[in-house]
């Protein structure tokens, strides 16, 4: 800066017309948008450890055979009710890699429950890669070799054994396999239907949303609570627990999307009115692409939220459907087949390890809805 | 001696102010007298509050199943005697001469005489309007009515040309053929006898469209829901049915009392609760009840227990089921799949599956090895029980299994080892259950890994308990799950219909059932020749007077059910969890706790229990 | 003036709609085989109560139940003659709950304001709980304090209502001394208002609220949050903070209310939903709400009962609808009815 | 000597990782002062203006700096004060206009609300009061009906009145300070003039200072004591407004003065005529809008516009310049099919001399689409018409891809093409609309509807947001692409200068009718209505020895019924457009 006599100031570096400072890199200009979400979605710790996280998990339900030490419904005829045991490393003060300690059952006939007495002073390693009972992995090929299996002659309940003498634990593994899939498939069809109905009905308005809207009145005025008692007579009585509650998780579906639908239009109503949509519109956007790109995208905070909220409520519909006599049931194995078991007080006070399956769901759930806002955060604009 | 009947504290006032008579005046001339001592009961006080609950509203009716006053009743050695009557006579077993106490009366003072049976009879159940169809199947033998006539105030006769065992044990029933009615309460609603104008008020009043089903509503002596109509039992419906809380209050007119002198019932309050049915294990717990065993189950008792070291002031008793069995599969004989059908007609698929199933496993896993593995038979309380019907095709033998179902042809299998039919469809054997006890749920669990065993896979399909039903009748599922046979203790005089396919309600012939009790316009006529003997069997049990020969029939029909498992049971006498306050006496410590004959504690006569140190309470 | 020609023409809409929904109710409530008096029958031969039979069969052509369906249903709506003449809903009579043995208007009169008392507090708890919760999710997003709203909301969506309803009641009897199940002490039950009854009212609505209400207080507080976010960098917040609006002031105002769209959309479906939601919970922790009736008298086919709540909840929903479709209009100046392009 | 009310010194601001987009700006504004902050579009204006309320995008960050307020004896440091100290100085003694007034302003609340807020806030004023107040205020900037505006939304309001809103929201509490960030871009020159005089008015009365920016040199001239330039981040150079104005010092200044444009002194050659191929025709188009407030109320109606009649030929630039409100972009949007005219109006495109008439009100679907690739439209407000989650280079794009033109790689290209058109880095393409400075929003606005190769282009205030030298740019290319491809404009402005530099034929309006209709010689040389005439005469010039006086312009041509005898009328019912020579209409009596 340099001061003039007449009192202003005049910038002494060298100027030239053309230069910008503004200038990114360019490797962003011709970055496809996914590369550029997927970058700010990096920056989103917890977002991301959540992804992890249930990448792991559904990769590693194909091998989840493998990683169980029992099959689901193995039992251990001698081991009810077997609480939690652990795994150690030392005995007496030297290392002898992880083993168990023996237990032993009796019934106590006085207080009506089983009692189990730890024989500290054997210590019996477990056994790796062992084979044992056979599991499918992909549910296709066939194979009996287990990451760890018990020795012979003790138990590896590591999260405990339920009612039959089952682990915990394993039926854990494997009720994910259930739990993480079919009730996603409900999800999948609510919000196809809701996104679907609600956008058409939002951005057309006028006669398709009076159609629409009354059809999602009736359906909502419409009981859920009759149509399962109908349908839980009505299926076919060969098909499996998995293949009905498929079939209930889908029609689940089929009920849910009034909800969204009904938030999708309000909102749509709205934003429809926005400038820029109009400009999408005058320049010859079709219906369509006006919803796709326009639209959804300024509500896609409330769908994320709304799809991850689902997720508890579908693991779980089970539960409240079984008390209808539906969802799933015996032999299949779910986590809310494995707490509808254990809705008892006995299972709160005596025996709470057979409730642990809440932790998954709550893990799950949790790592959802931080996946949720990771990707919600990374699509945000303003955002950096 | 004579007695002197002392006043109960709870009705002291009413007597006092004039408003009841003083006991002596309430009792019937001839009380029954109850001989605690004989039972090895202590006498007890009057008063104290007895707090139970039930998880629906309308079991107010387990009052009138607890309260047990029937004309005849049970004993606790399950020996039929009079009760509200003071004597019955039986003329060859078709003529019934009812002697009624003089001086009964029902609960609001009215005299309980012949005309409660003369109404009931001719004003009733004769009356085309309250009953369209007519007076009740159990009034009717082969077809014939009963002759009923009042020949004095205190004496009915019912008699049949033919003899009618099922008589008494109906009128025993935990849900009895109430054959009276209170007439002085119930005519006001009868056109017969009101005229139409105060009737008209009425039934404009109650909401009602016209004067038979305002009767109707207000005649419940088993549903037990109206306040005002005048009842026998030993407690009486005091509370509106607003609330979820029942009250019941002594009858002051209850014929019952101890050699004291001390009129029954001991305890003044019956407090019912309706709660959900989830939360009655926890309320016992908490120490909320003071005798409770319904919508308690088996997998309770931990906490029950914890319950009771934790001082929350109560026992608990096992007592055991009384039914048959606890869980007993019915293949249906009547399935509509003709190929499957005559597999599960098949006695050796039958037996195959109950050789298949591993009763001790599952009597340890669900029962603490506390109940009785074994088939379906009569218990070993029963003069009929005979330990080779228990352990006949009862005992886990899956290579014998696998034997029996080879022998029928059914060898080839499908990859996953599971059996064809001969049709070539794999054998999915579908259970289809109430989906109310857990236990069933569990016990087929582990039976479905016995059955893969030997090449069935079992599919279990929990459904509601009125779809189930319909669905078992209308002959659509395969198979189902229910208790065994509500009478697990037979004697040789209780009727063994209930063993023949007259019954749609035994799951295994539900047609065959219908064809016999609609009198062969719906259902199917048994066509096996097991079948057929038991038909015929159970028709000679009706012809005979004789024990000896009726003991014969039993152990014959007995005898056919093992052999056949018609009803694969797994096993029976499963303890049942009763919760009793700490200071409640004269309950049996061990007892059968079962529905009919039974009446749950009805037999074992709550009007005797009493409390320890029952505080005097005044009528509110 | 427009306002009002849209709310009634909303309004005979919602009409014609019931009027659907009243067929589809009846066909839905007669789908699965039998009928309450069959399924009776059925049960009283079951247990060899061969009594009670006679008067089920009464029941039966006293309420014209052996009348081809369509007739059945004219009759119960009122728009034909029954076996006693006029009698239907049109006319105010809800019919015969054979379930309870008394007319439908009085099994169901008391439940029904309880069902509203229990579905408020759970909607009250939603909003009290979740409406600053979620805003100040959204205000600190990615802080301690939206981490733990969020575990906390997730603990109780991914707890059984059941599980968690025996939990509470569990503990909070033992360490509290919380009531187990009920509305109210049975003693207060038919007694006129006092004190002590409301008292007890409010003790015993502590975990039912908060059972019924956890799961949509979570739902709502995260749907919120993320609206909220999307909001919160709009230029006339920033407009509205170069005001010097405070902070709570400033969001309560302009970002919530332009977040609050879905929800409002939503508002039809809070009650009936909590009704039917809270049916399964009503049944497991005994209240007496409406909900044990419904589910009792659906499995037992007690149409008139079934039928009668099903058509409240329908009301309910579509004066719900009607409602949030009126308030849209009001919240959003922008929004119009009219079809696109006009 | 009086210390500077606010005093900048060395402040740089960057947003992430990026270099700072302002760098090391300082100056001072002393009490009662009008400093203007003049220069490049983009060079960190607006930015520099948020840094002293602290209202930056969440993404900013202040690298280095210090901002001092100093009044009444006290002086605070503004980047280190607390949250709660802020609120008592947003609003109460500094306040803020917006550049973008549709975007900041809240959609859902009526302007008198949102207005009045302020003043609920910090005044401490009873509600009747403040509405009384904010209801004065609004008639001082220039609204006809106040109490309609009180009970509006935004999105009733034309450009200019959502401007004014923010103006009267910015000034009617009062402040020390008032920043204003281009207010008066929207505005026509009569009324901008008077909210200038007001701006004086209230600094006359209440020794506000104000900080205007702006790149309206002739507003420069007219209102500043002091002069910023700044360009690229930086400040090229300040001082004095008559040193700076009369002889810039610094090479971009020069530049920049250079580029002014003003409305020429001798009439420019008519260009060539081409008769009678119309390619756009409106007749009689009237348009009525029903106001949203007042649910029980009888509806209100609002006339944007009556009976227009406006032609314009291929490869011509029709202009349309007139007051704030009189219903410019409302023609603008029925002329494109954005909007349907009342009943009666006809809208004719042809987008060919030989091709079939096509009713814009009444097109088949097939129509449509194929009328939108041929007519385009630069939004008055760019902001709001640039899908806020789509990324610029999207944005671009998608005109090509709706009409499936070009492969992917292409229409990238091309996109990348069209920024270097309007001067502005492909680098930008991956940004966000909110990540860029209103005139290159405004810029963005332009490319994408160039992208299409329209062949009717219709303007709505295109260059409003630019400062001189970019203006020049864009309307070079525009002059450009019409004279190489025979492109049509329809071109709404307020700045006359553009209009006589780029039209061919003018329409000025006024409460939704035409009052005049000339070629721009015809009219700048020889107005005929009052109106016109006011217009002219209210065009500031970059001179600060000549300035304009602002109360009398701001008069202008008053109100209708006030004019002479031959001109007035009341309402919509005004005289017929008469030809008073060939080529010159006037809507006056006879
Ligand atoms: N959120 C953002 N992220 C990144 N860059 C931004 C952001 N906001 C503004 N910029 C950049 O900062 C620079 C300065 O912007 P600013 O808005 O201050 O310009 P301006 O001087 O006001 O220009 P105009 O006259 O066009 O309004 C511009 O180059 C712009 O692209
Ligand atoms: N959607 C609407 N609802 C109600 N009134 C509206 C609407 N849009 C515009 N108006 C009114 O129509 C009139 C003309 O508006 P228009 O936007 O055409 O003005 P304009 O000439 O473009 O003004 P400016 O130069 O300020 O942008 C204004 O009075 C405005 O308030
Ligand atoms: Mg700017
Ligand atoms: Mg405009």
């Amino acid at each position: 800066m340099r001061k003039l006599p007449d009192g202003r100031y005049v910038d002494e570096t060298p100027w030239s017309d053309d230069q910008d400072l503004s200038a990114l890199e360019r490797s962003d200009m011709d970055a496809p948008n996914w590369v550029l979400v997927w970058r700010k979605f990096k920056r989103h710790k917890l977002g991301l450890i959540s992804g992890i996280f249930l990448l792991l998990s559904y990769l590693m339900l194909p091998f989840a055979g493998f990683i169980a030490p029992y099959t689901p419904n193995e039992r251990s005829a001698e081991y009810l009710y077997s609480p939690p045991q652990s795994i150690n490393l030392w005995h007496e003060g030297s290392f002898i890699g992880p083993f168990v300690y023996p237990t032993e059952a009796t019934a106590d006939l006085v207080n009506y429950r089983w009692t189990y007495e730890t024989d500290t002073s054997q210590p019996m390693p477990l056994k790796f890669f062992c084979e044992s009972d056979s599991y499918n992995i992909f549910g296709v090929i066939p194979s009996n070799t287990h990451l760890f299996c018990a020795p012979e002659g003790a138990t590896v309940f590591l999260w405990g054994s339920d009612r039959l003498g089952r682990d915990v634990f394993s039926r854990i593994l494997y009720g994910a396999q259930l739990s993480l899939t079919v009730g996603l498939i409900g999800i999948t069809v609510s919000f196809a239907l809701g996104i679907f109905f609600g956008s058409i009905a939002g951005y057309f308005g006028g006669k398709t949303d009076w159609l629409i809207n009354r059809v999602i009145e009736i359906l909502r005025s419409l009981p859920e609570l009759p149509l399962w008692l109908a349908l839980s007579a009505a299926v076919p009585s060969n098909w499996g627990p998995v293949a009905v509650f498929f079939i209930i998780s889908i029609i689940l579906g089929i009920l849910d999307w009034p909800g969204l639908a009904r938030a999708v239009r309000s909102k749509f109503l709205s934003l429809r009115e926005e400038e820029y949509v109009r400009a999408a519109e005058m320049m010859g956007a079709k219906p369509g692409r006006v919803i796709r790109r326009h639209l959804l995208p300024n509500f896609m905070s409330h769908l994320i939220a709304s799809a991850t909220l689902s997720i508890p409520a579908m693991i779980l519909g089970e539960t409240a459907l079984s008390f209808l006599g539906l969802g799933l049931r015996a032999p299949a194995v779910s986590w809310g087949v494995m707490l509808n078991d254990a809705q008892n007080l006995a299972s709160i006070e005596i025996y709470p390890w057979t409730a642990i399956p809440m932790l998954p769901i709550i893990f799950v759930v949790l790592a959802f809805n931080f996946l949720g806002d990771g990707l919600r955060a990374s699509l945000d604009p303003y955002k950096s | 001696e004579p007695l002197v009947p002392s006043e109960s504290s709870f009705w002291k006032s009413e007597v006092q102010n004039g408003i009841l008579p003083p006991v002596a005046d309430r009792l019937p001339l001839d009380p029954l007298v109850v001989d605690l001592e004989a039972k090895g009961r202590s006498f007890g006080e009057q008063g104290g509050t007895l707090r139970t609950l039930v998880s629906r509203s309308k079991d107010v009716r387990q009052m009138v199943v607890y309260g047990y006053a029937r004309l005849v009743g049970y004993d606790h050695d399950y020996g039929l005697y009079p009760d509200i009557l003071r004597d019955i006579e039986v003329e060859e077993g078709r003529k019934f001469t009812l002697h009624l106490r003089k001086g009964h009366r029902w609960s609001d003072g009215h005299p309980f005489t012949s005309e409660d049976f003369r109404y009931y009879w001719e004003h009733v159940a004769l009356n085309r309007e309250l009953n369209p169809a007519g007076p009740p199947q159990s009034m009717f033998v082969d077809g014939v009515l009963a002759d009923v006539s009042f020949p004095d105030a205190h004496t009915v006769v019912i008699e049949w040309p033919r003899p009618n065992p099922q008589f008494l044990p109906r009128l025993a029933q935990a849900s009895p053929l109430y054959v009276y009615r209170p007439a002085h309460y119930l005519k006001q609603f009868h056109a017969e006898f009101t005229d139409p104008k105060t009737l008209r008020r009425t039934i404009k009043k109650a909401r009602m469209r016209s004067w038979a089903p305002l009767h109707n509503a207000r005649d419940n002596m088993y549903k037990f829901d109206n306040p005002d109509l005048p009842t026998l039992q030993p407690w009486m419906n005091a509370s509106g049915t607003k609330s979820s809380r029942r009250v019941f209050v002594r009858n002051p007119y209850y014929h019952r009392i101890d050699k004291r002198g001390v009129q029954l019932p001991y305890i003044d309050v019956v407090q019912m609760t309706v709660v959900g049915g989830g939360l009655i294990a926890a309320k016992a717990n908490a120490g909320e009840v003071d005798l409770q065993a319904r919508g308690l189950d088996f997998p309770d008792i931990s906490i029950l227990k914890k319950g009771e070291t934790d001082g929350a002031g109560y026992r608990t008793l096992l007592w055991a089921n009384g039914a048959a069995n606890q869980i007993a599969i019915y293949p249906n004989l009547n399935f509509a799949d003709p190929v499957w059908r005559d597999v599960i007609r098949d006695v050796r698929f039958r037996r195959a599956l109950s050789l298949g199933i591993d009763r001790r496993m599952i009597n340890r896993a669900l029962y603490f090895g506390l109940a009785k593995e074994g088939g379906m038979t009569a218990l070993a309380k029963s003069p009929l029980f005979d330990p080779a019907n228990l352990f006949k095709w009862s005992i886990y033998y899956p290579a014998k299994a696998n034997a029996l179902l080879d022998e029928m042809g059914l060898t080839e299998r499908t990859p996953a080892g599971i059996r064809r039919l001969p049709d070539g469809r794999p054998m999915e054997f579908v259970i289809e259950t109430a989906g109310e006890r857990q236990e069933v749920e569990n016990a087929l669990a582990i039976v479905t890994d016995t059955w893969r065993e030997i090449g069935i896979k079992l599919i279990m399909r929990p459904l509601d308990r009125d779809i189930l039903r319909n669905r078992v009748y209308s002959g659509l599922s395969m198979a189902a799950v229910w208790y065994g046979w509500d009478n697990g203790l037979p004697q040789p005089y209780t009727p063994p219909e209930y063993l023949a396919p007259t019954h749609q309600e035994f799951f295994a012939w539900p047609k065959w059932g219908q064809y016999y009790q609609t009198g062969g316009t719906v259902g199917e006529a048994p066509d096996m020749p097991a079948a057929e003997r038991l038909m015929e069997l159970s028709y000679g049990w009706d012809q005979t007077e004789d024990p000896e020969r009726r003991a014969e029939i039993w152990r014959v029909m007995l005898t056919i059910h093992a052999e056949q498992q018609f009803g694969i049971g797994i096993l029976a006498e499963a303890p049942q969890p009763i919760v009793v306050s700490e200071r409640l006496r004269n309950v049996p410590e061990e007892a059968k706790w079962a529905w009919d004959p039974g009446a749950h504690f009805g037999i074992h006569r709550i009007d005797e229990f009493y409390y320890e140190d029952a505080f005097q309470q005044l009528t509110q | 003036m427009m306002f009002i020609r849209y709310a009634i023409y909303r309004f005979i809409t919602m009409l014609l709609t019931l009027w659907v929904v009243s067929i589809l109710i009846f066909v839905i409530i007669n789908l699965p085989p039998g009928d309450y008096l069959s399924n009776q029958i059925a049960e009283l031969r079951a247990t060899g109560q061969a009594e009670g039979v006679a008067k089920a069969e009464f029941l039966r052509t006293e309420y014209a139940l052996d009348r081809p369906i369509w007739e059945q249903y004219l009759i119960w709506v009122g728009m034909a003659p029954g076996p006693q003449g006029w009698y239907g809903m049109i006319q105010g009579n809800f019919g015969w709950s054979f379930e309870f043995d008394r007319p439908v208007s009085e099994v169901v009169g008391d439940a029904l304001w309880l069902t509203v008392l229990v579905n408020l507090a759970a909607v009250l708890f939603v909003y009290m709980v979740a409406l600053p919760l979620g805003v100040i999710a959204a205000a600190k997003s990615e802080t301690w304090v939206d981490y733990t709203a969020a575990f906390v909301g997730y603990l109780g969506l991914a707890t059984p209502n059941f599980l968690l309803a025996l939990m509470l009641f569990y503990y909070g009897n033992k360490y509290f001394d919380l009531p187990i199940g009920g509305l109210m002490a049975p003693e207060f039950e038919g007694a006129p208002m006092s004190w002590e009854k409301v008292k007890s009212i409010l003790v015993h609505l502590i975990v039912p609220t908060f059972v019924i209400g956890t799961s949509g207080a979570a739902a709502m507080m995260q749907r919120l949050r993320a609206n909220m976010l999307d909001e919160l960098s709009k230029p006339y917040v920033e407009t509205a903070r170069a005001k010097g609006l405070g902070p709570s002031k400033l969001l309560a105002k302009y970002p919530l209310r332009m977040a609050f769209n879905p929800f409002v959309a939503d508002i039809g479906n809070l009650l009936p939903a909590m009704v039917s939601g809270s049916v399964l919970v009503s049944v497991v922790l005994g209240l007496q709400t409406i909900g044990p009736s419904l589910l009792t008298a659906l499995k037992s086919q007690d149409q008139f009962l079934a039928g009668f709540v099903l058509m409240f909840v329908a009301l309910l929903t579509l004066i719900g609808t009607m409602i949030s479709d009126l308030l849209l209009v009001l919240l959003d100046p922008r929004i119009r009815y009219g079809a696109r392009g006009g | 000597m009086v210390a500077p009310l606010l005093e900048v010194r060395d402040l740089s601001i960057g947003f992430g990782s990026a270099p700072a987009v302002v760098r090391d700006v300082s100056f001072e504004v002393m009490p009662g002062e009008t400093l203007a902050l003049v220069g490049e579009s983009g060079s960190g204006k607006t930015i520099t203006c948020r840094a002293v309320l602290q209202i930056l995008p969440a993404t900013a960050k202040i690298h280095s700096g210090a901002i001092t307020f100093s009044s009444a004896g006290t002086s605070c440091e503004l980047l280190s004060q607390s949250r709660r100290q802020m609120r008592q100085i947003r609003g109460n003694r500094i306040s803020m206009i917006f550049q973008e007034p549709m975007r900041s302003l809240s959609p859902l609340h009526r302007l008198g609300d949102q207005v009045s807020e302020v003043l609920r806030l910090h005044r401490d004023m009873p509600k009747s009061q403040a509405k009384k107040l904010v209801l004065e205020t609004f008639e001082r900037v220039g609204f006809p009906e106040p109490a309609r505006v009180w009970k509006s939304y935004p999105f009733e309001m034309s450009g200019g009145m959502r401007q004014r809103a923010m103006i009267a929201m910015a000034m009617v509490a009062k402040p020390e300070l008032l920043i204003a960030d281009e207010p008066t871009t929207a505005l026509d020159v009569t009324t901008q003039a008077q909210v200038l005089g007001l701006i004086k008015d209230l600094q006359k009365e209440t020794g506000m200072a104000v900080i205007l920016v702006t790149h309206d040199l002739g507003v420069v001239a007219n209102m500043a004591e002091q002069v910023v330039v700044m360009n690229k981040g930086r400040v090229v150079e300040r001082g004095p407004a008559p040193a700076v104005l009369g002889a810039p010092a610094h090479g971009y200044t020069k530049k920049l003065f250079a580029a002014a444009p003003m409305i020429p002194e001798v009439a420019a050659p008519a260009r060539a005529e081409g008769r009678n191929d119309l390619i756009l025709d409106l007749r009689d188009v009237s348009k009525t809008y029903t106001m949203r407030a007042g649910g029980w109320s009888k509806p209100v109606t609002i006339t944007a516009c009556h009976e227009v009649n406006l032609s314009l030929e291929r490869g011509k630039t029709l202009a349309v310049v007139g007051e704030s409100g009189s219903g410019k972009t409302t023609c603008a949007r029925i002329a494109l099919g954005a909007e349907l005219p009342d009943d009666g109006g006809e809208v004719l495109f042809r987008h060919d001399p030989d091709a079939e008439v096509v009713k814009i009100h009444d097109m088949s679907l097939r129509e449509r689409v194929c009328f939108q690739r041929q007519a385009q439209m630069v939004f008055q407000d760019p902001y709001s018409s640039l899908s806020p989650r789509m990324r610029i280079g999207q944005t671009l794009t998608e005109p090509m891809e709706i009409h499936g033109l070009g492969t992917k790689a292409e229409r990238r290209e091309k996109a990348a093409e069209m920024l270097r058109w309007v001067g502005l880095d492909p680098s930008m393409l991956a940004r966000y609309p909110h990540a860029f400075s209103g005139g290159q929003r405004q810029r963005l606005s332009i490319a994408r509807a160039l992208t299409l190769d329209p062949v009717l282009l219709v303007c709505d205030e295109p260059t409003s947001a630019l400062d001189v030298s970019v203006q020049e740019q864009i309307l070079c290319l525009l002059e450009n692409i019409r004279d190489r491809m025979g492109l049509s404009y329809l071109f709404i402005s307020h700045d006359l200068a553009v209009v006589a530099r780029i039209a061919d034929e003018v329409a000025v309006m006024r409460q939704g009718v035409v009052v005049e209709q000339a070629p721009p010689d015809t009219l700048f040389y020889n107005p005929r209505h009052p109106y016109t005439r006011a217009l002219i005469a209210a065009q500031p010039e970059p001179d600060v020895n000549r300035p304009i006086d602002l109360k009398l312009v701001a008069i202008g041509a008053g109100k209708p019924s006030t004019w002479p005898e031959a001109f007035r009328f009341e309402g919509v019912a005004a005289p017929a457009l008469t030809e008073v020579e060939p080529g010159h209409k006037v809507r006056c009596h006879g």
